[in-house]
Parts: structure tokens; C-alpha cells; sequence
């Protein structure tokens, strides 16, 4: 997910970056051909993209499934052309038609959305004044951040258990009670504060017990959206924002 | 008020988001609508003669005073924090929303031929969508709709004023510049 | 440069706080302060002379851009009225406890699936909703309703203004802060 969403942000290295989709596959391979976009030289395309698969699949890239049933797409049509044409099947659509339709939307809104970037964007371009007051923290966006998965959570996690203490944690359970006064807890830190640090959270947790504690806590109040955990873009620093 | 266009303006300058006639109207308490409207106008065309560094944008169904774009390389050293690019994949999704809305998740993806789960719920984060509601189909799946932060951001005064989609015959070897 | 004076004017307006020659000079990588200065006295003048609704001041070692105070009567609804930046959750909240109550905080947490306490404490701070009084059932629990800022909050006349939940199924766009 956050593979998509950080797109030209530095630090994840997302290779499916060259190509986000199905889509953009078939639009870089028209355009690389430099084909009529109504007249697609349906054989050529199918197995110029089938190679690419095979090259993501080499690169160990993987392969999302939607990228397979374009293939099957491209494949039936392939199979669909080479059959004569009879007489009576002659108004027939040009079986083409079934991948040129949304070819054609999609760049169409791939224009749109160009149109809209090329805009003066409010926060980029232009400015609205300045205000010298403390801006409350409920609702406001942090623009500088990016949410983070809940793999990179883990990653963090995982960095002050070993921080803390080098044992393992695996036979320590937390109970429902403590989660729930570690919640009101931190919604506390946050009313006041607005946002803290993922680190913060575990300072003055000395046993082992509650840092699980404190970490079951954060991931219910995230899953339940009372809080946004954000990664800032620059500095890697997770952030737990309120709701 | 003798001196409604100086008031119109400090309240345009004090305001955080666009203020639309009415606004101002009930701010002032004035009746009528023409007075401001001329008032504004005179804003909007002193700032262009006199060659201020702002000028008076009309956009999401108000008025703002926003820094003249010619000159965002320097407003933006004043901002430190900058504002998070949009990547290629979550400007097609905006768009997509745009332009197709009231329009669902299964559609936007079928669209775009990708999972966009992530993208929406950044774009609701960050306030530019919202869910309109939920359409009466199985799983009563969530309709998305773009936000008023949209119009303010990309620097429109309504949805109406998106420009129409591009007819791609006309277009010949013409392709977007990131489509790739 | 030769628009000096208006790229510095775009500065002013863009600062969150008062910009100093110094600072202005190391933004612009221009080397001469006397340039920057003579710049900001004719901006200062031009204010002045043209009645704008706002004027330099020359405030804490810098130069600011500042809504006249003889229009704070005017200047300070603007700040007023501004609806508060509620959080998605704390709407949420606020639309639960309008259109139910007098609600019980279980019934809140019930409805919204999450322990709703800190929300409702910030909401209590802030004037929106009130403690109606306790329930005489078990360990007598407050029962909450909103508070007449509430109504101000979302410019309702009363509460038989609130729209009805299906027009807000439909619409979503009911509340005025649709930035959550």
C-alpha cells in the first residue's frame, strides 16, 4: 500500500515504481511502438508485455495478479484475431476494442491528472498568509508525512525491544485491562501534546510486559483510527498523530 | 462603511480559508451582495496593476489572497516544511475521482488497473477526498467524492471550472509527459 | 530582480513571523541591505497612502504584514466563526451525541466500536457537548447532549436544524469542517 502511496519519496525503493500497473505497461508499450492507439498490433504487444512479466518475475519483483489477467486479455484477443473473418460475423466489433476502451479512458484521465499537477498548487506554488499561531494538532495535516505499514511498525518495534532488553518476549501476555488504561493513556498524551513520537511512547517503560503493552495498545488505537502513525519522509521518525 | 474595500481586504487577509460573498456579507452585515462584489473586484484588479506579490484568487466557491506563483521560489524558502508531492499514481487517482465521481473503490481500480487502497486513504488523510457515502449494492461499498481542499488546492473555483478531458483523436502523437 | 519590492512583498505575506532585513537579504541572496529597506519603506508607504486594510509594522527586530486594529471589530468574527478543526473521530462523537442524546458513553462506545473517553473529555474542554447528568442505573453514568457552542460550531439555529441522518447518507457534505 505504501509502496503506492509514497511514489517519489526517497527512502522506500519500490521497484514496481517503472510501472504501476497493467496500465501503464500496455500505455509504455503502445508508446514505445509507437503504435496507433486504434490499430494496436495486438501480437507484438502481447509479447512484448509477456517478456516484461517474465523479466519481473527474474528481477524478483512481484507480480501482482492483475497483471496476469491482462495477459490472459491480451492473449484471447491475440487468438480472437487470428480467426477468419466470416462473412456473416463482418459488423463484428474489432475484438481490440476490449482493451482500446479503457486504454482510452485511462489516458484520458492520465491527461486529466497531468492538467491538475501542472496547476498552481496551493502549498507549492502559491501561498496563502502565514499565521503566527499554534496550529492545533486535531486535523491538521501533516504533509511531510507518509502512513506508515504496519510492517514498518513491526521494524520499529522490534528496534526498542532490542533496545531495551535482548531477551525474547514470546511467552508474555497482556491483558485486556492493562491495553485499555495503556489506550486512555496515551489518548492523554495525545490530547495534550497532539502528537508523539513512537519512541517516546516506550521511554519509561522498564519491563518487558508493558512495552507489549504499550505496542498492543498503539496498533488497536490505530486499527480503530483514534490515532494516525505517520512516517516523516525525511528523517524516518514515526510519529503517532490523534484521530 | 465608507471603507468596506480596506475591511473586505483585512478580512481576506486574516481569513484561513476562502471566503465566499456570503461570508463576508454576514461579517459585515451588510445587505448587499453587488457592493462587495465591486469591492472585490477592485481588490482583484489593484493587485494586478500595482504589481503586488499576491493576488486575489477566486476559488473554491470564495475568495483568497494567495502569493503570486511567479514568485514560489521564494515563498517557498520561507515555508520550511514542504508539502508532501503527490506521487503520478495518487494524482491518477485524484483525477480519476474528479472527474468520475461519486464513483466507487472497484471502479477507480478497475480504472487504473491497480489496488488503490492505500492512495484513497492517504487522499482522506489528507482531506483532498471524502466518502460521499455508501451505494446500495452488496457489501454497501463506499462512494468517493473530491473534498473542498481539493478545489483550494489545485486552485479551482468549483468542479465545474476541471477541464474537460482531453479527446485523445485530436491528439495524435501527443502523450502525457509521465506516462512512463 | 526587478520586481524587488513585490517579490518581498510576497515574503511578508507568506511569514508566520515578522522577517528581519537579515533574513530577507540571506532569502534573496542579494547583497545590499539598503535595497531591501528602501523596498519595505515604499511597501510601508504604499499601504498607507492606498488605505489598504493592512500596513507594515515594524515588530520584534522584523517587518510584518498586520490587519489594521481599527477594524478588529470586523477582523476578530472572522476568527470566531473559523470552525474547529475536529478530528474524523471526534466528529464521529459530536454526530453521535447530537442526533442521540442524552447519550450514556457506552452508548457512544457502543455505536462507534472504540473507547471513546479521551474524545469525549476534549470535547467537554472545548464547550461542545455538556454533562446533561448521571443515569440512575449502576455506578450512575454522566449522560452527555451538545451545548449551545455546538449549534455556533456548525451554524445550526437549533438542533431540529440538524439534517436528517439520510440526507447526510446522501450527502456527506453536511458539516461545514469537511476537511476530517
Amino acid at each position: 500500500m505504501t509502496e503506492q502511496v509514497q511514489g517519489h519519496t526517497t527512502y522506500h525503493i519500490h521497484l514496481g515504481d517503472l510501472f504501476d500497473g497493467p496500465m501503464d505497461l500496455l500505455v509504455h508499450l503502445v508508446r514505445k511502438n509507437e503504435v496507433d492507439l486504434y490499430d494496436i498490433p495486438i501480437a507484438l504487444i502481447a509479447e512484448q508485455y509477456l517478456e516484461y512479466i517474465k523479466l519481473m518475475k527474474v528481477m524478483n519483483i512481484d507480480v501482482a495478479g492483475n497483471f496476469l489477467v491482462m495477459a490472459a486479455t491480451l492473449a484471447h484477443i491475440k487468438s480472437r484475431m487470428l480467426l477468419p473473418v466470416q462473412e456473416e460475423q463482418e459488423d463484428e466489433e474489432d475484438p481490440r476494442m476490449e482493451i482500446v476502451r479503457p486504454l482510452e479512458e485511462y489516458l484520458q484521465l492520465k491527461y486529466a491528472a497531468e492538467d491538475l499537477a501542472h496547476r498552481d498548487r496551493l502549498g507549492w506554488d502559491v501561498f496563502i498568509r502565514g499565521t503566527d499561531e499554534i496550529s492545533e494538532s486535531a486535523g491538521e495535516e501533516p504533509r511531510d508525512f507518509v502512513q506508515v505499514s504496519l510492517f514498518e511498525l513491526m521494524d520499529a518495534f522490534q528496534r526498542i525491544i532490542k533496545r531495551v532488553s535482548p531477551e525474547h518476549f514470546l511467552n508474555i501476555t497482556a491483558d485486556t485491562i492493562s491495553v485499555k488504561s495503556k489506550i486512555l493513556e496515551i489518548a492523554d498524551i495525545l490530547e495534550q501534546k497532539g502528537s508523539v513520537t513512537f519512541e517516546e511512547l516506550f521511554e519509561k517503560q522498564a519491563t518487558k510486559g508493558q512495552i507489549i503493552v504499550t505496542f498492543l495498545a498503539v496498533l488497536e488505537m490505530a486499527r480503530t483510527q483514534v490515532i494516525r502513525i505517520m512516517q516523516h519522509v525525511k528523517s524516518g521518525i514515526i510519529r503517532i498523530f490523534n484521530g | 462603511m465608507d471603507n468596506l474595500k480596506a475591511i473586505i481586504e483585512s478580512l481576506l487577509f486574516v481569513a484561513e480559508s476562502p471566503l465566499s460573498v456570503d461570508k463576508i456579507k454576514s461579517i459585515l452585515e451588510v445587505e448587499d451582495r453587488k457592493t462587495i462584489r465591486s469591492a472585490l473586484a477592485r481588490l482583484a484588479e489593484e493587485y494586478e496593476s500595482e504589481k503586488r506579490g499576491f493576488f486575489l484568487s477566486e476559488v473554491a466557491g470564495g475568495y483568497q489572497v494567495r502569493t503570486r506563483p511567479e514568485y514560489r521560489n521564494w515563498t517557498r524558502r520561507i515555508k520550511q516544511t514542504r508539502p508532501a508531492r503527490l506521487s503520478r499514481a495518487a494524482m491518477e487517482t485524484v483525477a480519476i475521482i474528479a472527474y468520475k465521481q461519486p464513483v466507487l473503490r472497484s471502479d477507480i481500480e478497475h480504472l487504473r488497473g491497480v489496488d488503490s487502497g492505500g492512495i484513497l486513504r492517504t487522499l482522506l488523510e489528507w482531506g483532498i477526498i471524502r466518502v460521499l457515502g455508501r451505494k446500495d449494492l452488496p457489501g454497501r461499498p463506499m462512494v468517493y467524492g473530491t473534498n473542498k481542499r481539493f478545489l483550494e488546492l489545485f486552485d479551482l473555483k468549483d468542479l465545474g471550472d476541471l477541464p474537460l478531458l482531453k479527446d485523445l483523436q485530436d491528439l495524435g502523437e501527443a502523450w502525457p509527459n509521465d506516462s512512463t
